[in-house]
């Protein structure tokens, strides 16, 4: 009893604090909101029955002078139903949570943005493909210290990239598709706020994509707080500033995200010289 | 009580001692010794040749006849250091397990001062840590440091080796009616090599650049590169040799375990008439032969890839500015490799806990457990499922999605045995006359925890879900309640149950009921919030929050969590001298059985010597939950079953 | 050996005795070798993903094609089915070995013992001259427009795709976990078989001096020929991974 | 009980052939399966790279399953698991069923690291899909150079 007022009181004072009053700022964040709030619904009703029940019994049936424990050692029909019916509430939630893990999962709609998202010890990196929508090349053995993606530049597709620190641009209502890089340790993209994770790993590249559906100047709105922004927080350890290794996303309209777009340089300019050399 | 009854016997080691060495009088030309039914002493005269033949069977493994005497003359170096009855063996493993949860709890309240009080100093931590505690506050190095061997310690050599290694040893031949161990000489190795692999994890905690930090689950290429991280130097060669040594230590006890409960089990006891206590640990062990191996080999691997070059887990990495020549690994392959042991391993810790609560909630209940058979059909199935499972903590690694929505169907299948355990225990309880020893709180306890903690798992085995929560504050306080504080109210309400057992003497029943409640109490107050941290998507291992706009709200339920923790902790320090002041100044037991149970346990003297049972062994007639039947309070399982007795 | 003996009706898990009719250390033994299979399992899956995940591999025609004083003849599978035999045939003098125990004759036991771990040192020493071989190799690879002498080691491998070079065929670096897969899993087979001669010469020692025909029965030897057995059963698997796909 | 039983927990003394003709003939079996393998071998390397994906394939398959078979021989006469009781097969085979979707989920892994690293994540289109010659890509780097 006194467990289920603590639920309670600690739901009271936690709640507002968890991002759900805020909503997901994506799309797909939605639909995983609310799968959570339907599980926590049929859960919620296990967990206040079965603990109810396992404390009423142990305070009902205590030892007692002159009563006698009765004898059932089983029954096969009360055991059918309670593996039946957990198996059918499982069902559901198998369900529903397939339908959404295939559907954010699956390929990125076509005309998704696309984003190169990079990870190594302890930051992010962003490259956007430029004028003619492909990522140019990389090869992990041309890294140095000013082309430190590793950025071929003998692929003509890389001359217009746009190569980005930290702070990562996207525009809202469309889809945005990352592929994402670990340069080193395995890393992971976590976006709290959009319900998303993936992890960057060293030499298989992964994605993600969501759609965002609120800009972070809405969000400031909203929450009441301008000093709010949508944070990448690496979710895998990875050594000793793991917990430093933070990222900001900036989501914005189409046109601000356009205008943006526009003023930054491509990566050529970036690099001094084209051809790196390397030996194995 | 009944009639044939054992009365109390003074009956310890001199009587075996007696019974052994006439034994070998008759040389035998051919064959396994046979031992006449006329050589042996009078009380012990048997014709039951069986008994008799296990009884020699179990002096016979730990010495050949030329050695027979040595065997025999117990030294203290025999009895309490190399000792190969499993008795001992078993308060070895508990000893050593308690001083490691000791060490294992001290580290997780030295990194909870940081995260509670991350703006603090503390300089007696300088005088605790020297140089990784500079100007008393903790280093991010050693903080990774310090939750990595805080969840090796506890996983491993707490819940692990502690957990099943004493009860597994105690119980099982108790409960089946054998003289020891297959093989005791086996047995013995296993607490060694485990004892070995505790001086080598011990050790990694004092190298110059720290114990390994990369995670219990020392995913590479950060525990592989030497480079990423300062505890991936020597501390991690030290971590795998380790666990090398600890996967020896619970292999050559897994097998004793399984062919134990196989092949010694006394006449009449068939494997439908096991307490749930055995079929626990026989799952627990097969389990643990079974996936272990697959740890070992990643280990190796990974040994490989950090002092011979190879490339099994490491590919494309540029780190500290240098470009590796490894190509064509898969870091992602260690993980596969790590969770098909490190799924199992979760239910090896489990399923003691749950096998110990199952027998005592029945017998405290004064109940038969309900549905006998469907529990140990879940517990089987749990087993099965243990290893199809694996990949469902690999949910964001880019695991393929078909591949990962087998992994959600077969998951979530877990739940329905759990839910089958869950409302048979309830069942158990209903209409009971409970009898609330300190064992039998800690099992009701367990219940509650093993509720709250396995619901959550419903949350993260749906990889939808797992995409918002995987590698949150609700992961942490999903697998701290199910398979951390749930074990541990197992393990506690397994010692304070056989505690008379094993040490002829009870334990302080109010320094017992102040333990659980704290304990309880502090663990949902730990946890529970827990939850709401996670929801909110806070990452797990974060040194200090207060650089995130989106997490350092969480700043004052943070130093909640570690206040509470403290407490906890506190507590049990309570129960540790509980346990050593019993040992010695406890309350001595009396009665043969003072918990009135069915299992075999309480028919041996009340501190058994080398051999277990002065007399023959016990025949076993009746399935080991008898209670209230007949309108007699407990019918022992050594009891033959009555003519007018009803069936059910 | 035949179980016409036993009654089809025996309760077998009614307690009280085995319920395989078999003594505590033989079924040690066997849940000893399961778990074992489980290393090399993995081992071998390992080896298998990581496979699937390269678009090309080594082939093994071409990296197993020498034979010990043939000189440059290119004769693929032949040096491993030599190994492959030898291992067969020990597999069997050690069953014969079991065989002679079970009859109770010393004699036969000493002789088939010598032949089998006669069998193992052979099998080890051809598995020493393959892997001298192929670390001492040098084989033409093409690395950065360059020709460079490679031998195949745990970093190196010279076996990737052929491309043209100066008008002749030459390799390109392969994937470099071969060699790591294939020194790894070969060289822990080897220290099986390694600890399988040792257990066997103790089996010897023991047999000689008598020490079975005083316990009554050889099950020692039957033991060490399951391990034995099994290190042939790893062999099966290894020669189909490494030499034959 | 009888005397000879080695061991107290053994009810039933095994009765042991006495011939060594089935030892024998195992091995025949065995050296006719290894050849066949060998023929198998002999045949993929002399035809290899003129024979269809789906033939290679299907030799593979064959020369495992030839394998498998070996490996019964192996088990159940020389290691006489075939003549222990019928308890003691199942205890031993049925646990050997995980290493079923141990490997299949494994290779299923593997093979989707080859998908993300030949399209990038799902970025560009799979040549090695559309080229005559799988390469690695490593090796693809290299020779461009």
């Amino acid at each position: 009893m006194f467990g289920l007022i603590g639920a309670w009181y600690c739901n009271e004072l936690y709640y507002g604090k968890t991002l759900f009053p805020q909503g997901s700022a994506s799309v797909e964040g939605e639909k995983i909101d609310l799968m959570l709030l339907i599980t926590i619904a049929i859960t919620g009703v296990v967990f206040v029955i079965t603990q109810v029940l396992l404390f009423w019994f142990s305070f009902k049936y205590q030892e007692k002078d002159g009563q006698k424990a009765f004898y059932f050692p089983h029954n096969t029909k009360l055991e059918l139903i309670w593996t039946t019916v957990p198996a059918i509430f499982l069902t559901v939630l198998v369900v529903f949570g397939l339908k959404y893990w295939f559907k954010i999962t699956g390929d990125a709609p076509k005309d998704s943005i696309v984003v190169e998202v990079t990870g190594h010890q302890f930051a992010w990196e962003f490259r956007y493909p430029g004028a003619d929508k492909v990522l140019g090349k990389k090869n992990y053995k041309l890294t140095t210290a000013k082309n430190n993606l590793g950025v071929d530049f003998a692929d003509p597709a890389s001359h217009d990239d746009i190569h980005i620190n930290t702070t990562m641009h996207i525009p809202v209502g469309v889809p945005v598709k990352m592929v994402i890089h670990s340069q080193d340790v395995i890393h992971d993209v976590g976006l709290p706020h959009f319900r998303m994770k993936m992890d960057a790993v060293p030499g298989i590249p992964t994605t993600q994509w969501f759609t965002p559906n609120i800009t972070t100047a809405d969000m400031k709105k909203k929450t009441g707080n301008p000093e709010f922004n949508f944070e990448i927080a690496c979710d895998q350890l990875c050594g000793s500033s793991h917990y430093a290794m933070r990222g900001v996303i900036i989501v914005e309209t189409m046109e601000e995200y356009k205008k943006w777009l526009a003023e930054q340089k491509s990566s050529t300019i970036l690099c001094s010289r084209t051809r790196p050399r390397f030996k194995i | 009580m009944f009639p044939d009854k054992a009365p109390v016997q003074n009956i310890t080691d001199s009587t075996i001692k007696q019974v052994t060495q006439v034994l070998p009088a008759k040389k035998i030309k051919t064959g396994y010794r046979q031992v006449p039914v006329e050589c042996m002493p009078g009380e012990l005269k048997s014709k039951n040749m069986s008994s008799v033949a296990t009884l020699q069977h179990a002096d016979v493994h730990g010495a050949h006849d030329a050695h027979h005497e040595h065997h025999h003359h117990e030294t203290f170096i025999t009895k309490y250091v190399f000792s190969q009855d499993h008795k001992m063996i078993a308060k070895q493993f508990l000893i050593t397990g308690i001083i490691w949860a000791i060490i294992g709890g001290l580290f997780s309240v030295i990194f909870r001062l940081q995260l509670g009080y991350p703006d603090s100093t503390f300089p007696w931590l300088e005088d605790l840590l020297g140089h990784w505690a500079a100007g008393g506050k903790l280093k991010p190095e050693f903080y990774y440091a310090l939750v990595t061997m805080h969840g090796t310690i506890l996983v491993f050599f707490v819940l692990t080796a502690g957990l099943s290694g004493t009860f597994a040893n105690f119980l099982i031949p108790l409960q089946i009616g054998a003289r020891d161990m297959a093989s005791p000489f086996l047995n013995m190795l296993s607490y060694w090599f485990f004892f070995l692999a505790s001086i080598i994890m011990f050790s990694s905690l004092f190298v110059q650049t720290g114990p390994a930090s990369g995670g219990w689950t020392i995913y590479p290429p950060l525990s592989a590169l030497g480079e990423a991280s300062s505890g991936s130097i020597i501390g991690m060669d030290l971590w795998l040799v380790s666990m090398a040594m600890f996967i020896i230590s619970s292999l050559l006890g897994g097998l004793n375990y399984i062919t134990t409960i196989l092949n010694m089990r006394t006449k009449g006891m068939s494997m439908t008439r096991l307490p749930l206590t055995i079929w626990a640990l026989f799952f627990t062990a097969v389990l643990g032969v079974l996936s272990f191996p697959v740890l070992l080999s990643g280990a190796i691997l990974l040994l490989f890839d950090r002092n011979l070059g190879t490339s099994f887990f490491l590919s494309d990495i540029v780190i500290a500015g240098k470009i590796l020549p490894n190509e064509g690994g898969s870091a992602i392959l260690f993980q596969h490799l790590f969770w098909f042991l490190g799924h199992p391993e979760v239910y090896i810790i489990l399923l003691p806990a749950m096998g110990m609560s199952s027998e005592i909630i029945s017998v405290n209940s004064r109940k038969p457990i309900f549905g006998y058979m469907a529990m140990v059909g879940s517990v089987f199935a749990i087993a099965i499922l243990a290893f199809l499972v694996w990949a469902h903590h690999m949910f964001v690694t880019g695991l393929n999605p078909f591949l990962g929505s087998v992994f959600v169907l077969l998951t979530l299948l877990i739940a329905v045995p759990s839910a089958i355990k869950v409302f048979n225990w309830l069942t158990t309880l209903w209409r009971a006359n409970i009898r609330f020893t300190p064992g039998m709180l800690f099992a009701i306890g367990f219940v509650s925890l093993f509720i709250s903690g396995g619901l959550t798992g419903i949350f993260l085995g749906n990889s939808a879900l797992d995409l918002h929560l995987h590698d949150t504050y609700f992961v942490v306080a999903h697998f701290h309640i199910v398979m951390g504080v749930a074990s541990f109210f197992g393990m506690f309400a397994g010692v304070y149950h056989w505690f008379p057992k094993m040490f002829g003497r009870y334990l302080n029943n109010t320094m017992a009921y102040i333990h659980f409640w704290i304990t309880i109490i502090g663990s949902y107050l730990i946890f529970w919030p827990m939850h709401y941290e996670g929801l909110a998507g806070m990452p797990r291992r974060y040194y200090d929050y207060s650089g995130w706009s989106s997490f350092n709200m969480f700043a004052g339920l943070n130093e909640f969590i570690s206040f509470v923790s403290m407490i906890v902790f506190a507590a049990q320090l309570l129960f540790v001298f509980n346990f050593f002041y019993s040992i010695f100044k406890g309350r001595k037991v009396t009665e043969l059985n003072p918990w009135g149970a069915n299992t075999l346990e309480w028919t041996t003297p009340i501190r058994p010597g080398h051999g277990n049972w002065p007399g023959e062994i016990p025949e076993v007639h009746r399935g080991a939950y008898d209670y209230a039947k007949d309108g007699k309070e407990f019918i022992p399982q050594d009891v033959p079953v009555g003519e007018d007795e009803s069936k059910h | 050996m035949s179980t016409t003996a036993i009654p089809t009706n025996t309760k077998w898990w009614n307690g009280g005795r085995s319920p395989f009719n078999a003594s505590y250390g033989k079924v040690m033994m066997w849940y000893f070798l399961m778990s074992d299979a489980f290393t090399f399992g993995a081992f071998l899956i390992s080896y298998g993903t990581i496979r699937f995940s390269v678009n090309h591999w080594a082939d093994p025609n071409e990296v197993f094609n020498a034979f010990p004083f043939a000189g440059h003849a290119n004769l693929p599978l032949a040096f491993v089915s030599l190994m492959t035999f030898i291992l067969i045939f020990s597999s069997v003098t050690m069953v014969l070995a079991v065989h002679e125990g079970h009859k109770m004759n010393r004699k036969g036991v000493e002789k088939y013992m010598i032949l089998t771990i006669l069998g193992g040192l052979a099998f080890l020493g051809c598995q020493a001259w393959e892997w001298t071989h192929m670390i001492t190799g040098d084989h033409a690879v093409l690395v950065n427009g360059e020709i460079e002498k490679w031998g195949t080691t745990v970093t190196k491998n010279p076996w990737g795709p052929h491309v043209m070079h100066e008008g002749q065929m030459v390799s390109t670096p392969g994937p470099i976990a071969f060699g790591g897969y294939f020194f790894g899993i070969t060289g822990f087979h080897g220290f099986h078989v390694f600890s399988g001669v040792i257990i066997n010469l103790v089996m010897l020692i023991k047999t000689r001096m008598g020490h079975f025909d005083q316990r009554g029965h050889y099950e020692m030897i039957e033991k060490a020929g399951l391990y034995w057995h099994f290190v042939d059963l790893v062999w099966v698997f290894v020669f189909l991974c490494f030499y034959l796909v | 009980m009888s005397s000879n039983l080695t061991s107290p927990e053994i009810t039933y003394a095994p009765e042991h052939a006495s011939g060594t003709s089935r030892i024998w003939k195992t091995f025949w079996v065995l050296s006719a399966l290894t050849v066949i393998e060998l023929g198998l071998g002999y045949f993929l390397y002399w035809k290899h790279g003129q024979l269809p994906y789906a033939l290679t394939l299907s030799t593979k398959l064959l020369i495992a399953a030839l394998t498998l078979a070996k490996a019964y021989y192996i088990v159940s006469i020389f290691m006489h698991l075939g003549d222990e009781i019928r308890n003691m097969i199942m205890t031993i085979v049925v646990p050997l069923m995980l290493f079923i979707w141990f490997i299949a989920a494994f290779l299923w892994d593997g093979n989707a690291w080859k998908n993300l690293r030949n399209t990038d994540g799902g970025s560009r289109p799979d040549k090695t899909k559309t080229e005559q010659h799988q390469q690695h890509p490593a090796v693809d780097k290299d020779a461009k150079k």
